[in-house]
């Protein structure tokens, strides 16, 4: 059989998956920051000296120096918003019935990215101040959706 | 021992949506036979080493590096995989010829993005597992919000990003390589469906299959074997903050400092005097605007207006994406380096066709890895 | 033919753990960080920053490099991951050296990081994607069945016992008892117990296997001008070789590893090498599996073939003998979080070559060491040769 | 240890710690589908095997019948000749009896891979499969072997269309 001969009943392709299930640690800068979020609804921050950064989400070490950071701070509930956008496709590439308002709120030198709730998309502007909203303390599970949305402050 | 390094082999194959005729060994072979023959070199004889860029979940299959020397003619031969963009190969390879322990290396870089089914979910396993994952949300989200603050700082409008795509799609009418070729006015871009507002689907560059491989020679070889060697004048790579809550969302910083890199290396103090043509990574039309502030190829806030001018047309003063860009040919995952430094090269060489431009000596190509990275390279190049 | 020399000037290290708490980022970082103060640099002296970390599936993180960076130093530096498999861990400081080499850069970070434990529920399971998705994965292997089917080639080829290659695991697992990091440290092994430790894949035993582990290691290349002024004791880098064979595992001979052979002539060519069997004073040749370290031994042309074991019976290989292996305990004792382990060895390279090795030192000044690291389906090799004269 | 003898970092944790919930952490899974174009190598060796029949490739200049088949000669980087029919029968290169799934369950009755040399192939030329309706202790490196196939009805175009492989009665053994 030549090599160009082409055969009919060859499969055009083989269908197949690669299985990834996996279990994740938040991290000892994590378990630091969820703490704080899940038992009393604040929002941590740790400050580099010699950078003159305050990380939040708080951190264990400092991507400029590398150095270990140890001063950790409350930097309050609400920051600013630096960007925002409206997300038509989910995760799977499906589109969305209803759009999700996205935010990153600078906090600190750093910041969330999260939903922004109570406020419709016209009324979001770059710059307004915003609040994290928690979910009730018993439903908090340690993790990045114990904060449900950010909503305008006032 | 000199230190100048020249790509003197090119071969390409593929650039269509789909490629269900070849597997992605026999597509990278096609490629390198080519670009062997190009470069007059036998890889079982001449080649010192390999080297391939991939990412094991876009292949879908872990330790991908275990199936990519068959086709290269690289086995039993030193081989080696970087889980980073075509340009990263390049300066890899650059690397490996400036040590003096090799005269010939092969860079090779391909896209099967056909095979891939769930390539939004996968890439959403690319965000962090505890800080964003969770909020499943498609990774565009992260483009919508760069360029939302794009926009802001620099007043630059959706009317000059669709002039992006526009000009892209247009010129990509002049590149049989380019699959997504068309001719759009501004408003049929801006009237298509949004993705995460203010980016537009229209905006976003389409996936497609395809494989590029190059050979790169040290000075002594490259004269020895081609009579029209592209010499690698300047090359640069940095990253920037991966996590998304210490970005700055507005300036690519990281491609600032890899684009200060390369042009330390080549000697160029003013790049818009210096750099006749680029391409410039535009896997979303606003990040066209913004790697070329970031390139210094114009100031800050200017990439939009002189862009919608017509500056950064084929025949505007700095002619950017020539070839179509990815937003033209279409987005090749990790290869997309390697098909802006194939139009430089082209170009360079006086081989691209209908396209051609006028008498250039100096190209720069520039890539970005796409969301949620912040990962850029930047290779300058002449004749 | 000047080319500019290498050396390394500090390393770091975590414990090798069964799970750790912290996230892949945070070994990097310290490892990372214990690296720069081992030779009191900052961040402001490293130029170029080199990842090496093996599948993404383990980290379960896609493109797995990036979400590592700014752990491993990449932030606003040059930064790229390499990525051979198993190979990782001695290929990423070739990666550094062609950064200094090449004089592009004066310094490199380079950082190997494996977190097998976010692969759930068990981390070997992940290795069924190693196989060909089409003529292979389909037959559901174990990632043993391959290593066990070289391991039966290579016995019956070469009339080794499992009493003899069961040597290697006691050695080892002994010498790990005196490594601070080890996971797998056991003073009192013996051959009895690893031949009487449960069977996975015949002729596997449990003991014969390294664990899965979690864990990172960094070391700082520099340039020479650089490393004489940071420390009195650079040691450097004097051979580096690498090969990839091909894909087709199932139509070459698994009972010698011609690639590691190739890598290895690469290494000594360069490092003026012409009897290694005299000239290397110290072998860390890479041994996820115990016949693994024979096999390769003998790749490494530091054995006749087939005849590798004998070291180990007549003591030639103990930490004290004429030719020791794998005096830090190798992956087998201290453990095996893939790329981490390969610069494990590395660095344990430069404490023995600097006399800094404690407990595992090895006596009568070594001047020179080889650590080699094996991946993928039987078919990569990584060698680095590393001296205390440039 | 090292010039400073300063503990190494690293924080062990145990099952336990988990599940009595002694740190946060949290699950996921990547919903990974493919489907890998075969092209035209691999595209005739499934339907070969749909077929039931074994296909190599063949390289005149080094003379080598390979399988499974590719239209490239890695040894040569020349397009393979000609695609090469072979035998379902072979011998035993190597073999494992493994007691652990891929999943890293435990199974008492073992499954027994192989590397399988296949007739009208070079030599050291096999491919990995299974043994079957075979005695542990029986089998032995350059047992000659048979493939089972399923039947053609079942048959998918697939290396699980061979169920595995068994011993070749030698006559007179």
């Amino acid at each position: 059989m030549s090599l160009l001969e082409r055969n009919r009943h060859a499969p055009g392709a083989w269908r197949g998956t690669l299985p990834i299930t996996s279990r994740y640690t938040a991290g000892l800068g994590g378990e630091r920051f969820f703490r704080a979020i899940k038992d009393e609804g604040r929002i941590l921050g740790a400050r580099c000296e010699p950078c003159g950064v305050t990380y939040v989400p708080g951190r264990v070490f400092c991507e400029r120096c590398l150095g270990e950071l140890t001063d950790w701070v409350d930097v309050g509930t609400r920051g600013e918003v630096a960007a925002f956008t409206v997300l038509y496709e989910a995760v799977d590439g499906a589109p969305l019935e209803t759009p999700e308002l996205v935010a990153f709120v600078r906090i600190g030198d750093g910041g969330l990215m999260h939903r922004l709730g109570e406020v419709a998309p016209e009324a979001i502007a770059i710059g307004m101040t915003v609040e994290a909203v928690f979910k009730p303390k018993a439903q908090r599970e340690g993790t990045i959706l114990d904060i449900l949305y950010f909503r305008p402050v006032g | 021992m000199s230190d100048r390094v020249a790509i003197i082999g090119l071969g390409w194959a593929g650039f269509r949506p789909t490629t269900p005729d070849l597997s992605y060994k026999e597509l990278i072979y096609e490629a390198a036979v080519k670009a062997y023959a190009d470069a007059g070199v036998d890889p079982r004889r001449d080649v010192d080493s390999f080297v391939t860029v991939a990412e094991d979940f876009h292949e879908g299959t872990s330790i991908f590096d275990e199936y990519t020397p068959d086709q290269l003619g690289a086995a039993l031969k030193p081989m080696h995989t970087i889980c980073g963009d075509g340009i990263h190969g390049l300066a890899t390879a650059y690397m490996l010829i400036r040590t003096g322990r090799a005269d010939l290396v092969v860079v090779e870089g391909h896209s099967k993005a056909s095979n891939i089914l769930t390539l939004p979910e996968i890439t959403a396993y690319a965000q962090d597992p505890i800080l964003n994952r969770p909020l499943r949300l498609n990774t565009h989200v992260i483009a919508g919000l760069e360029m939302s603050r794009y926009l802001y700082e620099t007043g630059a409008t959706r009317e000059q990003c669709a002039a992006v795509v526009v000009k892209n799609r247009r010129n990509a009418t002049k590149n049989p390589l380019a699959a997504y070729a068309a001719d759009l006015t501004p408003d049929e871009v801006l009237a298509g469906p949004p993705l995460s507002w203010p980016l537009g689907k229209w905006e976003t560059a389409e996936m497609t299959d395809g494989a590029v491989v190059m050979v790169l020679a040290s000075e002594e070889k490259a004269l020895a074997l081609s009579p029209k060697p592209v010499w690698v004048i300047g090359v640069g790579w940095c990253n920037g903050a991966v996590s998304l809550e210490s970005r700055d969302w507005g300036r690519s910083e990281y491609t600032e400092k890899a684009a200060k890199m390369a042009y330390r290396q080549a000697g160029i103090g003013y790049p818009l005097s210096a750099i006749d043509f680029a391409e410039v990574d535009d896997t979303y039309a606003y990040k066209e605007l913004q790697h070329l502030e970031a390139l210094g190829l114009c100031q800050p806030g200017e990439a939009g207006p002189l862009t919608a001018q017509g500056f950064t047309g084929p025949d505007g003063e700095l002619p950017v994406n020539v070839s179509g860009g990815n937003l033209g040919i279409g987005d090749l995952l990790d290869a997309k380096g390697l098909v802006r430094a194939l139009e430089v090269t082209l170009q360079l060489r006086g081989e691209a066709g209908p396209r051609q431009l006028e008498d250039v000596t100096i190209g720069l190509a520039q890539s970005w890895r796409g969301v949620p990275t912040t990962s850029s390279a930047v290779i300058v190049m002449s004749n | 033919m000047s080319m500019r020399k290498v050396a390394v000037v500090g390393v770091g290290m975590t414990k090798f753990v069964r799970r750790a708490q912290e996230t892949p980022k945070e070994l990097s970082w310290q490892a990372a960080h214990m690296a720069l103060e081992s030779c009191g640099m900052t961040m402001d002296d490293i130029d170029s920053a080199c990842m090496g970390t093996a599948p993404d599936a383990f980290d379960s993180v896609h493109m797995k490099g990036e979400y590592l960076s700014d752990g491993a130093g990449g932030w606003g530096k040059p930064y790229m991951r390499s990525y051979v498999g198993g190979g990782t861990g001695v290929f990423a400081p070739i990666q550094g050296w062609y950064h200094v080499a090449s004089g592009m850069f004066d310094t490199a970070l380079v950082v190997c990081e494996e977190k097998m434990s976010s692969y759930y529920p068990h981390g070997q399971a992940a290795f069924l994607t190693i196989f060909d998705h089409t003529t292979e994965r389909p037959l559901k292997p174990n990632l043993l069945w391959i290593f066990a089917l070289e391991m039966n080639r290579y016995m019956q080829t070469y009339g080794l016992s499992k009493a003899e290659i069961a040597q290697v695991a006691v050695q080892h697992k002994r010498n790990a008892a005196d490594h601070p990091c080890a996971l797998l440290g056991d003073a009192d092994i013996t051959v009895e117990d690893v031949l009487n430790s449960e069977v996975l894949a015949w002729p596997v035993n449990r003991l014969d296997v390294s664990p899965v582990t979690d864990g990172a290691v960094a070391v700082i290349l520099a340039a020479e001008h650089v490393a004489k002024r940071i420390t009195d004791k650079p040691v450097w880098i004097q051979g580096v070789g690498w090969t990839l064979d091909t894909s087709y595992w199932t139509n070459r001979d698994l009972a010698y590893p011609r690639y590691v052979e190739n890598a290895a002539r690469m290494a000594y060519e360069m490092a003026g090498i012409r009897e290694p069997r005299r000239e290397i004073h110290i072998a860390e040749p890479y041994d996820p599996f115990d016949y693994k370290a024979l096999h390769h031994l003998e790749g490494l042309l530091l054995a006749d073939r087939g005849q590798a074991a004998q070291l180990y019976t007549d003591g030639i290989a103990a930490r004290d003998g004429d030719r020791p292996v794998c005096p830090s305990g190798g992956l087998l004792g201290v453990g095996n979080p893939i790329a981490a382990a390969g610069l494990m060895k590395i660095a344990e390279l430069f404490w023995q070559l600097r006399g800094e090795a404690g407990a595992r030192q090895v006596p009568g000044q070594p001047k020179r060491g080889l650590a080699q690291a094996w991946g993928d389906l039987m078919q990569v090799g990584t060698v680095v040769i590393m001296g205390t004269n440039p | 240890m090292t010039s400073k003898n300063r503990e190494f970092p690293g924080t062990p944790l145990s099952e336990k710690d988990f599940e009595q919930g002694k740190i946060l952490f949290l699950h996921d899974e990547m919903n990974g589908q493919y489907a890998w174009d075969t092209g035209i190598g691999i595209g005739r060796y499934l339907a070969a095997l749909k077929e039931g029949y074994l296909l190599g490739s063949h390289c005149r200049r080094c003379r080598k019948t390979v399988i499974p088949p590719r239209t490239v000669c890695e040894q040569c980087f020349r397009p393979m000749d000609a695609f090469v029919p072979l035998q379902d029968t072979g011998t035993v290169n190597t073999y494992s009896l493994c007691y652990v799934t891929w999943d890293v369950q435990r199974i008492t009755e073992p499954e027994i891979p192989a590397v399988i040399e296949i007739d009208g192939a070079s030599p050291l030329c096999g491919i990995m499969h299974k043994l079957g309706e075979v005695e542990p202790d029986a089998i032995h490196i350059g047992m000659r072997v048979q493939a089972v196939w399923k039947p053609p009805e079942e048959r998918e175009g697939a290396i699980t269309d061979i169920r595995y492989f068994k011993p070749i009665k030698e006559k007179g053994r």
